[in-house]
């Protein structure tokens, strides 16, 4: 009753293959834009645009990035740090290399790096499947951290080794280093990842990500349909990697300001990783709820001692925090597998069959 | 928080691969805070909040407590970690609280005139390497001999090497490195197969964590002799060397601060903190451990800024900019050592608007079996080389940040 | 309508009972609704009906194979040989002699043809040499199996993992199998050889059948009592010969409305499934 | 001409001119292999038996080693305490399969792998609770691990052996062939690969997930024990010993998922490898290169042997 | 050249059994595929040995066999999965030995499969749609933007997508993920997503496996009216001899990977040899 589509009817195959076809969800999308470009903006602390929409943002939007090599082509990667972490190197050189480029453009312009190097790690997928695959992915995640410490020229041979985001204005006001206020990198960054969630729900919806799902669901039958895998592997790696690499750059130069290799370590693979698969392999709207899930709800627990004025050690927070997660994120897969886009579906299913229980086959 | 107490927070790494030297760093750090509410009522009758947040070593965590806990009234942040030390740098001058990286950080942060809100008390990294050379040289020389290096392969590690590379020119020693990957930390198999084929005749090693006991059983395992095998400061606590026991005998490591219980201020932690069983340490052994004592100096010198600023500002309840003056101002010699219950703790600390290492001299201890023993004096630095090296790395370091403010020293 | 159902002579005899259940797939999607069936012992049932009417859900219900897919049973009760099938394990339920042959195949792909044979004989514990002699039965059932033994069952045909999948089952020593669509993908010639040994099993050792089998005519002419399910209910019952004799049967699932049989090329398509709901 | 030197020729001139080290250098690559082995080993039992890809073997490893000193510590006898740590690791694995795998039956990979990533946070979480997170010795000797070394007099130099090293050997064999000889010889084997297949099939023909899977669990726990004992004894027990782990996911790869003689010779290949590789060609990358050699290793051999050197077949059929 | 001339003797020696046909054959005249002495081995297995046979423009040739007889493979190898060892391959008088499955697919062969193969994550909708891939060109950079031209063609596309929708009456199931459909209609779903491909010769691996007598006459009645309607030629694969009896311009037996008949289905339901081997007794 509450959720029906009853009534809506489309009268052409444009109306129906819009990104939303249901009213309910436009409306729910104008007001989480509403709320992301003027609510928060207006009304939050620096602390909660700073310390929790960024990095959600950031990773959110590398989430995106994995979920569309992993959710929607099928290829599992555990690299996904390491192609962050190309995307932040170029972005640093790019702009120190080339001082007076447009910021937004050199951090564009680093996702297309990362996108070579994602395609030439993902060379071998079209031999090597499965978990197989995934942990040759490995490779690339070792062998770029690798190279991040060991070619000095990615860091212009800092005595740190560490990569430290120069300043940049745009049209005056500061977009990055320190005096870029939480406001303005958070707007920059809410955006690029609209834009670019927007283009990443274009491409899935069309014939480029039909292929990939063509390659995920059935690669013997998506080839004698017509599909060159090796196409269709590399374009998912490509475009993949370009989101990663985008999201490290945003990582660097809009959250932390600088970053060493240990900022794209294999843990950063493996928290993206938990992001999609809690949010839901093959669905953008998991990306986020995901990446929220994962990042927001730490940050809450950790907090949550002493908003109840209890004196727990941070360090036993920790712990319990992270058993918390394990056990949430293990409960959540036994209620369901397929993440939380699933149950936000599930969920729609109920109010629009309410108030029965059921929906008949 | 309330009018009559401030608030100093302590980022702390109980959790994760390095928590074995985090944990106690993190126990001497409160404990003394405590001790000074305890028996002082705070400094100048103001009493200081700690506030623990856990980073994990985690560069990122680290970023998310330092905004979580900057508007608490934060007065300076110690994150013991070269990374998170990195991310807040930049931060400081915007949100005006000093960054005191006691001996770790960027080194290049001890030229005061580019770098007026972080702290390298009471010596750089670089002043710790030439005094460790320095005391090779004195030990049968140098020149001619070859100096093994092997370090965690992370910034903390990468460091030293432009002035170790400098030195071997000026000292006239050659060098071969010996990178451990983090992943690598208990796996070193391959760098001291390496090590027996270079034959170096002293090594020094930049380790952290679980780094440190591993390399120290596998020189043992290649025979390497272990009084010629020199760990930095943050590679010879006693958490290190227990795994290590009696096989890690003779083990040298630098430190600049005093080991065990015998002072008035760690007499006096037990005192009125430990032995009141308000202290998370584990037990009042590990008071007086090399890590412990590093911790509670990190808080020695952070409370002698706050009276400082406290005396100089005439107010009670100091800000950060206050802060970052009274650290400036500091001065920690043998007399107020002695005051504060520290005699002969560690060399005099004595900073300055462009002086923010201090002049540490560091002292040479030998493990012998089952405890540290103090084996040199007071080693200090080559300043007159290690200077202009810092000057010119902090030049580099501001040079692409049009926007950067730095102070002028007279 | 379903519960008039066995005739009140073998009430007793009944191996398998099922209940009025109800089945929900992924909390939401109601499948079954209701559906109530028997088998005697010793007797050979089929369940008919079109694609999606629920047979293969009825007979994962009875094995306790749901949960696996995310359904459950929500109402209803299933009992084999008087025990509630909802508190045993699928393996326990093996053990009391009750297994199934999924639909569409489901062989140990890594595994060779001999393997996954044996590895139907898991809960036996009648030695060796007896799980030989039913190996032994099973290659002359199905000879073509012998050829293959070796083979990675991945790698066989269609109609040889069906096989493989069938000779699998049997070398359990069931009392009771369930047979999802025993003959889809094989040759007519061994369709009626499956029957055969159905019927062989039947007669000779006693055991139970329960079949979904959308080829009609032949189960009817097989089975003792047929069950036909639309939409998740029963909605037509009888011994085989009275439902082969029943009009609606023979024009919808036989096709001999008249006397000779209706030539695939000629016939019209018109809504006739609509007939049964009403 | 310089870099051609400096890869084929100048490296095995210097093998040839100081044999012992070579001998020394195969020598420890071997010991790291075995120890690569051991982590691999219990990746295997258990993708073998249930194709779940068990990413909290490393935590295993680190829990059930700081179990056993911990209790050690807390006065109770070496020998107790590892049948206690041996306890712990069964009650582990039974809580596992209750809590977790029953419930995950029939799920796609990644979502297996996803839940023993949380299993591996509850680990790691519960663990430093417990024992915290300091590093702790292993009790070698109270164990009754040999410790010295022994000196071999070659070719005008020495080998040394380490003592606890010949005895990782020793014990790693034995176990592997024990290992070889329940999943080959008895029915349970076949059982455990059909489940790897098919767990629904598996269930139809009456094979029990539970009790298999506990029981595989539970031996991987005591390899995981086994393993903890081991590296402890090199270094000390920390919880950095997970981030070794990783490792043995190259040597899976190579060796194949579900090969268990795959694990053994693919562990050696990649110790041995490595070291050669690191200590004769490192210098030309500038050192380190063992952070990767084993991925990449893996990957070639992957590109004309996707399964893997002993994995099985992947089979394409439509 | 010999080859053929042998197989087409073959055809007409069964056909002389069977005038009535005989001119039905006759109808058609363009060969669109030729296998000569193709034989496929998979280590010791011979899976298809030395086969020859064609498949005329416009009919419905029917490929009947016992289980494991190699007809599955022989599609396989037609387009292009499997390589075979010896023999060639002519399509639209084309010769060639190895190809891939996609460029096959390009230049019109379509097929379904045995054990159903849809993309099980998709939607009705969407594995038809994924049969208009070979015929989409809009590149990336409009569907990153996907208004103009990529909305567009994607448009075009699924109004031809909603026709086959239609013509196959799985309308009610569009939205719906084809994982979960029950068997029958995963079929007719894979039929739909073949026919998407607008394919001149359409594969179909055993389309009516599993399917009760009325979906069965259903099936029957695409594949009639896709052939005569839409002039696809098809080649079936088929176990119900009704069906394939009714269907099939000509049929061709395999067992044990050889060729053991070849003609209309009247001549090769009456040869001994079929029987023998296939359809156990004679109906
Ligand atoms: N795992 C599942 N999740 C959701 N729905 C399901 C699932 N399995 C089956 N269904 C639905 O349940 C209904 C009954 O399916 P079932 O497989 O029992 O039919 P069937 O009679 O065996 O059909 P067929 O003859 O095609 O095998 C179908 O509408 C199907 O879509
Ligand atoms: N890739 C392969 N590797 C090994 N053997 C194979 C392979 N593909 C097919 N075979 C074997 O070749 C033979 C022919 O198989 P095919 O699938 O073509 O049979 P079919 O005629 O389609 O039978 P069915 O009617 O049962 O589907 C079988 O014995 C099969 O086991
Ligand atoms: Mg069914
Ligand atoms: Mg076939």
């Amino acid at each position: 009753m509450l959720y029906r589509e009853a009534g809506q009817f489309k009268t052409s195959y444009a109306a129906d293959q819009a990104m939303l076809p249901i009213l309910q969800d436009r409306i729910g999308i104008l007001v989480i834009l509403l709320v992301a470009f003027v609510g928060i903006p207006v009304f939050a602390t620096d602390f909660f645009m700073g310390s929790i929409m960024i990095p959600f943002l950031v990773f959110a939007l590398a989430a995106v990035g994995l979920n569309i090599l992993t959710g929607y082509a099928g290829q599992l990667s555990l690299g996904t740090g390491a192609f962050m972490g190309v995307g932040a190197y170029s972005c640093y050189k790019i702009t120190t290399l080339f001082p007076d480029t447009n910021i937004i453009i050199a951090i564009l312009l680093s996702g297309v790096f990362s996108a070579i190097i994602g395609v030439i790690f993902g060379l071998p997928s079209l031999r090597i499947k499965g978990l197989y695959l995934a942990i040759t992915t490995l490779a690339a995640q070792f062998f770029l951290e690798w190279c991040f410490i060991r070619i000095g020229w990615l860091y212009n041979y800092n005595d740190s080794g560490a990569i430290e985001v120069p300043q940049r204005k745009i049209f005056d006001i500061a977009v990055t280093g320190a005096s870029a206020t939480p406001m303005v990198r958070y707007l920059v960054i809410v955006s690029i990842v609209a834009v670019l969630s927007l283009v990443a729900a274009n491409v899935l919806r069309g014939r480029i990500g039909r292929s990939w799902m063509m390659i995920r669901d059935m690669d013997i039958a998506a080839e004698l349909m017509g599909i060159r895998p090796l196409y269709a592997k590399l374009s998912a790696f490509a475009f993949s990697s370009y989101y990663c690499g985008v999201a490290g750059a945003l990582m660097v130069f809009m959250w932390l300001g600088s970053a060493e290799v240990e900022a794209f370590d294999i843990n950063h693979s493996f928290l993206v990783l938990f992001m999609v698969i809690i949010g839901g392999m093959g669905s953008i709207l998991g990306c986020f709820l995901g990446a929220a899930f994962i990042w927001v709800l730490p940050i809450v627990m950790r907090g949550l001692p002493s908003l109840m004025g209890l004196d727990i050690l941070a360090a036993t927070t920790e712990h319990i925090t992270n058993i918390v997660i394990g056990v949430l994120i293990i409960f959540f897969l036994i209620v369901e597998p397929h993440g939380l886009a699933r149950l936000w579906q599930i969920g729609k299913e109920k109010l629009r069959s309410w108030p029965f229980p059921y929906a008949s086959s | 928080q309330a009018e009559d107490s401030m608030y100093m927070p302590s980022m702390t790494y109980r959790t994760g691969p390095f928590a074995g030297g985090g944990t106690p760093f993190a126990d001497g750090y409160a404990d003394y805070f405590n001790m000074l509410n305890e028996r002082d009522g705070g400094i100048n009758g103001v009493k200081i909040v700690v506030d623990e947040c856990e980073t994990a070593y985690n560069t990122q965590k680290g970023v998310e407590c330092y905004e979580s806990t900057k508007g608490n009234g934060a007065l300076a942040y110690s994150p013991l970690s070269t990374g998170i030390t990195l991310a807040l740098i930049p931060k400081a001058p915007v949100d005006q609280i000093p960054v005191f990286s006691m001996g770790y950080g960027l080194s290049a942060a001890a030229a005061g005139e580019q770098f007026p809100w972080a702290f390298v008390y009471p010596a750089s990294y670089w002043s710790q390497l030439s005094s460790i050379l320095k005391y090779i040289d004195s030990n049968g020389g140098i020149e001619g001999k070859k100096i093994g290096f092997i370090y965690l392969d992370v910034g903390y590690g990468k460091e030293p090497i432009p002035l170790l590379d400098q030195l071997s020119e000026s000292m006239g020693f050659s060098v071969a490195k010996f990178p451990v990957g983090v992943k690598e930390m208990q796996n070193q198999g391959s760098q001291w197969l390496n090590v027996r084929k270079e034959r170096p005749d002293w090594m020094i090693m930049w380790g952290w964590g679980a780094m440190n006991p591993t390399a120290i059983k596998e020189a043992a395992k290649i025979r390497f002799p272990l009084d010629r095998f020199i760990g930095n400061w943050w590679a010879g606590s006693h958490s290190d060397l227990k795994a290590v026991g009696e096989s890690g005998k003779g083990y040298l490591a630098a430190n600049f601060s005093g080991i065990g219980q015998d002072f008035g201020a760690v007499q006096d932690i037990l005192k009125y903190v430990v032995n009141e069983g308000k202290s998370k340490v584990g037990s009042p052994d590990d008071v007086g451990n090399v890590l412990y004592n590093r911790g509670m100096f990190n808080a020695v010198v952070l409370a002698e800024a706050i009276k400082v600023a406290q005396d100089t500002t005439g107010k009670t309840i100091i800000d950060g900019a206050d802060m970052r003056d009274g650290l400036e101002a500091i001065n920690l010699d043998q007399a107020r050592l002695t005051e504060l219950g520290l005699e002969g703790f560690t060399g005099d600390v004595q900073g300055s608007c462009s002086d923010h290492e201090g002049n540490g001299s560091i002292f040479i201890q030998q493990w012998s079996g089952s405890d540290w023993e103090k084996i040199s004096d007071l080693i200090p630095p080559m300043t007159d080389v290690v200077r202009p090296m810092l000057e010119e790395a902090a030049e580099s370091y501001v040079s692409d940040k049009p926007d950067w403010k730095g102070q002028a020293c007279s | 309508m379903a519960d008039k159902t066995p005739d009140s002579q073998i009430q007793n005899d009944i191996i398998l009972s099922v209940n009025n259940i109800e089945v929900i797939y992924d909390h939401v999607i109601l499948v079954l609704k209701g559906v109530s069936l028997h088998v005697p012992k010793g007797g050979i049932v089929a369940i008919l009906g079109a694609n999606g009417a629920g047979k293969t859900t009825t007979l994962k219900a009875i094995s306790n194979l749901l949960h696996a897919e995310r359904g459950e049973v929500t109402k209803g009760s299933i009992e084999f040989r008087g025990e509630e099938v909802q508190s045993l394990s699928p393996n326990e339920l093996v053990r009391r002699g009750c297994i199934q042959v999924m639909e569409g195949r489901h062989c140990f792909g890594h595994l060779s043809i001999e393997e996954n044979l044996l590895t139907g004989a898991f809960t036996r514990k009648d030695g060796n040499a007896a799980i030989k002699k039913d190996l032994e039965m099973v290659y002359q059932y199905f000879p073509r199996l012998r050829e293959r033994k070796g083979s990675q069952a991945g790698y066989t045909s269609g109609g040889e993992q069906q096989m493989c999948a069938i000779g699998r089952a049997l070398m359990s020593k069931p009392s009771m199998i369930l047979l999802d669509e025993p003959s889809m993908g094989l040759a007519p010639q061994l369709v009626e050889e499956i029957f055969d040994i159905v019927k062989q099993l039947n007669v000779d050792t006693g055991v139970s059948f329960l079949l979904a089998e959308q080829n009609t005519n032949i189960a009817l002419k097989y089975a003792t009592y047929g069950y036909i399910l639309e939409s998740g209910r029963v909605v037509l019952d009888g011994t085989g010969d009275e439902l082969r004799e029943n009009a609606d049967v023979k024009e919808f699932y036989l096709g001999t409305g008249g006397e000779e049989r209706r030539s695939f090329r000629t016939v019209k398509h018109y809504k006739r499934r609509k007939r049964w709901l009403a | 001409m310089e870099l051609l030197n400096s890869i084929f020729v100048a490296p095995f001139v210097d093998m040839a001119a100081y044999p012992d080290f070579l001998i020394q250098v195969i020598w420890e690559g071997f010991v790291a292999g075995v120890l690569y082995s051991l982590i691999a080993l219990g990746f295997v039992l258990i993708y073998k038996a249930s194709g779940v890809f068990n990413f909290a073997q490393g935590i295993m490893v680190v829990f059930s080693a700081l179990a056993l000193v911990s209790l050690h510590e807390a006065g109770v006898p070496a020998w107790l305490a590892v049948v206690l740590a041996i306890g712990i690791m069964g009650v582990l694995a039974v809580s596992i399969e209750r809590l977790v795998l029953r419930k995950l039956v029939n799920q796609h990979d990644a979502i297996l792998l996803m839940a023993t990533i949380g299993l591996t946070l509850i680990l790691k979480g519960v663990g430093e609770l417990i024992f915290g997170g300091e590093p702790k010795p292993m009790i070698t000797e109270q164990l009754g691990l040999p410790t010295g070394s022994t000196d071999w007099e070659v070719f005008d130099g020495i080998v040394i052996f380490q003592h606890i090293d010949i005895a990782a050997a020793v014990i790693a064999v034995l176990m592997v062939m024990a290992l070889g000889v329940f999943f080959s010889k008895t029915r349970i084997g076949r059982a455990l690969r059909a489940v790897a297949d098919d767990h629904q099939a598996a269930l139809s023909v009456g094979i029990s997930l539970h009790q298999i899977w506990a029981i595989v669990w539970f031996a991987s726990g005591i390899v995981a024990l086994v393993t903890g004992i081991m590296w402890g004894a090199r270094s000390e027990v920390s919880f950095a010993l997970e981030i070794i782990a990783l490792k043995a996911l190259a040597v899976l790869i190579l060796g194949g998922f579900t090969s268990i003689p795959g694990a053994i010779v693919g562990g050696l290949l990649i110790g041995i490898g490595e070291k050669l590789f690191e200590v004769y060609w490192g210098a030309l990358f500038g050192s380190g290169v063992e952070a990767w050699f084993a991925y990449v290793l893996a990957l070639i051999f992957l590109l004309f042997r996707p399964q893997g050197l002993f994995g099985e077949r992947i089979i394409e059929r439509v | 050249m010999t080859d053929i001339s042998q197989t087409a003797d073959a055809v007409e020696s069964l056909d002389t059994q069977s005038d009535v046909d005989a001119p039905e054959t006759l109808r058609y005249t363009e060969e669109l595929l030729r296998v000569d002495n193709v034989s496929l081995s998979f280590g010791g297995v011979n899976a298809i040995t030395d086969i020859s046979f064609n498949i005329m423009k416009g009919e419905v040739r029917a490929i009947i066999g016992p289980n494991g007889a190699g007809k599955t493979s022989m599609l396989n190898v037609i387009n292009g999965f499997y390589h075979p060892q010896k023999g060639v391959i002519s399509f639209r008088g084309k010769p060639r030995r190895r190809m891939k499955p996609y460029k096959a697919a390009a230049s019109g062969i379509a097929r379904t499969f045995q054990n159903v193969a849809l993309f099980k994550g998709m939607s009705t909708l969407d594995n038809i749609m994924s049969g208009r891939s070979l015929k989409m060109h809009r590149g990336f950079l409009w569907q990153v933007i996907n208004i103009g031209p990529a909305r567009n063609e994607e448009i075009e596309h699924r109004k031809r997508v909603e026709e086959i929708i239609d013509f196959l009456e799985i309308a009610h199931i569009r939205k719906q993920p084809v994982g979960k459909l029950p068997y029958g209609l995963q079929k007719r779903v894979e039929l739909g997503r073949a026919m998407a491909m607008e394919p001149e010769l359409l594969l179909l691996d055993e389309p009516m496996a599993g399917m009760n007598l009325e979906e069965k006459e259903d099936m029957s009645r695409f594949i009639i009216d896709l052939n005569t309607e839409f002039g696809t030629t098809i080649a079936l694969i088929e176990h119900d001899m009704g069906v394939v009896m009714d269907l099939a311009d000509r049929v061709v037996v395999l067992d044990y990977g050889k060729k053991i008949a070849d003609g209309t289905p009247k001549a090769v339901q009456s040869s001994q040899e079929v029987i023998d081997a296939y359809l156990g007794v004679a109906r």
